[in-house]
């Protein structure tokens, strides 16, 4: 019987290695995994490149692991956003690298390497400082930048429920990176309010297909 | 001497640019006062609000007690959801910026060049980490970029310029322009003033404007009611 | 008030012009928009570009249109599906051209046009007869194949339930084709079994969002 | 002199690929026999089909009465969904399809070679236009591309051959064959027998073959269960 539940968080993220791409969802404060960030923190892993659309605030989750010195590189967007002190203090410190990313250019990238494609032209940051260095191509007279597929090695992921197979639906703007993310990495772990049984689900309404999930740990008060 | 006219306020200029947008428009907001548009849509009308999170139908804020921790704006402010709305993922999100499914994109800048670039992402401060967020999905995608913003800079120089001297964020994409001063729009022949505030002349917005600028025929005057403004 | 709703069949295929690219959603039988097929018959448009996974059957819909010498162009990624005489027919005495594409490459292609991309590098097809011509390029130690945007003037799209802003929910595996078809469009119209209040869809369970479509009309039992 | 043993059913074909499928995994079957394949899961074991038209979960054959008109599998043929499938559109169905989400997608072929070419999307004949569906897609993309067919063709000619005498579906893909008289591993070093029907040696095979065969250090019969065979 298929059964990606696991009971507790440190077996949610249990085998992150050293030197891990981790696709970490959520925009702002929502939709983030935040139990699964600080398992993570306690899992222990280190010189990790992080995906995300923020950089973290005050010294919770994603800002732990980097006021710990865990991070060595971050791939996002929009690092300023709330109190972002943990990146601001790393990124003068020169101790962390900054891959910024136009927001709608990371989640195609990472589409991409979940399609099993390898690489697109995109007209977005073409003449711009973003694309310095990329290969450019004039295309129907407009000029693209091609971008390269984007994969994780684990996702950390959360939707609201799941049933046993990894099936998930999310809550309203809490579903934001999470699908693409999913789909993007070779483990996706996700947290989730609760478990429902197996067809429980709209079938027409899956958000996330239990193919993109490996591993699945219930929070918060069910849990 | 004190200037013989009245800049428009922040709700006022949001108000002109709400004027524009047309019925069953799907429209993105940026960040700023762009945001403030939202309030000032005709009645009758019905306009649909893109947020980049994945929210299409962004509706008014939520009254006290009433927010939804998972519901936000891409300002990270809570909103609600209006009736017809819908949830999408954040590829889908920019499928609709990137792809021209949204009419209008409104957005704010620091500059604005003669010729639609348009810069709005960085202040090339080294002292802090750059962060553009969707400003260059959002500039580069949308059927017709809008930009709304201050004519001037606090000290008076202009932000509307031949060339921009920030870092770009678009280049040639920008099609009209709202400011506290003027309406105008970048055509291939230059910019064109539409619209000017009370009691502002040509003269006095061009000396606060690098680009030449060209009085539209059916130039008129910009007058917000004052009823609505703050 | 937003109401994209049209009363016949003919107001909903209205204007489309001799040249046009027409993508027809379906997948066998199942998920065709077969009254806005006849209707483009009637509507008389010449020279048509059909893009679709299938190359119709019989006399009817595609087929029909395929018949009356409407279609100069089919691209399609499995003629030979059930009685395709007319493809067959039209083939043989090369009345019509064919791309033939494989599946995944169309739907791609078409969610690339409606992602506003310039074209991507897929695995698919690299080395074989069906990527003659075609660019290639080495990525990751893997040929691949440069393919291009595919956008439609017209996309015919058949759904289960709309509003009137034209949200849309689809009915099991008749969703194939109409989603990606749907986006990739200049003017989408769909067909559907009803109109239901708006605010009567799912806001987590809309399979089309509004944004994509222009028109909608009621067939079958409710019409 | 008549062969001493004898060739599998296609049932039998079916029920040997399916006791490869492991626990949990995500599998197409292509059109033909690896359809057939479905029916022979050991029963203890979920194993979750995809279909390329966007069915995630499909089920047996619906009974007569019960066919839902909007509910079919690649082949055209009606079909159910199990509890816990779902519906995805086109371009996520091939994205689980070209992306490696699938386990296995065991395919039906013309041809392989021995370096796992294979050839099983079109004869070439000039007389029918070429059709190709999702075979290129599904031989590119999953994490392991096995193929079942029969040994031969109908004359005895060998299909598994050093190289494809048709027009490719995809080079080096193949990692495992199942035919009616053998199991095979194409690996770097060449084709391995794992498994052959009882009373078959393997110099009988390798005469029905093209590329040089090596034996297993394992190799063993293939027998399947008589019972289960139709």
């Amino acid at each position: 019987m298929i059964d990606k539940r696991v009971k507790t968080l440190g077996e949610a993220v249990a085998g992150v290695k050293d030197g891990a791409t981790v696709l970490v969802a959520g925009f702002g404060a929502v939709g983030v995994a935040d139990h699964l960030l600080e398992a993570l923190h306690d899992q222990g892993a280190r010189d990790l490149t992080i995906v995300a659309n923020n950089a973290g605030n005050g010294d919770v989750g994603l800002a732990r692991l980097i006021n710990s010195g865990r991070v060595s590189k971050v791939i996002c967007s929009y690092p300023r956003s709330g109190d972002y002190s943990a990146f601001l203090n790393a990124y003068r410190s020169k101790s962390l690298e900054l891959e910024l990313v136009p927001q709608g250019t990371i989640s195609e990238r990472m589409r991409c390497a979940a399609a099993g494609l390898g690489g697109f032209f995109s007209p977005v940051s073409a003449g711009t400082q973003l694309a310095d260095g990329k290969e450019t191509r004039e295309i129907d007279g407009r000029l693209h930048v091609f971008e390269k597929p984007l994969k994780g090695d684990i996702a950390l992921l959360k939707a609201d429920k799941a049933d046993r197979w990894g099936n998930l639906t999310y809550l309203k703007s809490a579903r934001n990176f999470n699908p693409v993310m999913a789909m993007a990495a070779d483990l996706s772990v996700v947290e989730v309010n609760s478990i429902v049984a197996l067809g429980a689900l709209d079938p027409e309404a899956v958000a996330t297909p239990s193919i993109f999930i490996d591993r699945v740990v219930v929070v918060g008060a069910n849990a | 001497m004190m200037p013989s006219y009245q800049p428009l306020t922040r709700e006022q200029m949001a108000w002109r640019a709400a004027q524009d947008l047309p019925e069953g428009a799907f429209v993105n907001l940026g960040i700023g006062i762009p945001t403030l548009t939202a309030s000032y849509v005709p009645a009758d009308r019905e306009v649909i609000f893109h947020s980049e999170n994945g929210v299409l139908g962004l509706g008014p804020k939520p009254k006290p007690g009433e927010q939804d921790e998972n519901l936000i704006d891409a300002g990270k402010n809570y909103t609600t959801l209006i009736t017809g709305g819908c949830y999408v993922h954040h590829a889908d999100a920019f499928l609709m910026i990137r792809g021209g499914h949204l009419d209008v994109s409104l957005l704010g800048a620091f500059e604005v060049s003669e010729t639609g670039d348009i810069a709005n992402w960085t202040t090339d401060d080294p002292a802090f980490p750059p962060g553009v967020g969707g400003a260059m999905d959002l500039a580069a995608g949308a059927k017709e970029v809008r930009v709304l913003m201050e004519h001037t800079s606090k000290s008076g120089a202009p932000r509307i310029l031949r060339h921009c001297s920030l870092p770009l964020t678009a280049a040639g994409v920008v099609k009209r322009i709202y400011t506290n001063l003027a309406v105008l729009d970048v055509t291939p022949a230059g910019l064109v003033v539409l619209e000017m505030v009370p009691g502002m002349t040509l003269q006095m917005l061009q000396s606060m404007t690098e680009p030449a600028l060209t009085a539209a025929a059916s130039l008129r005057s910009l007058q917000p009611p004052t009823a609505r403004a703050a």
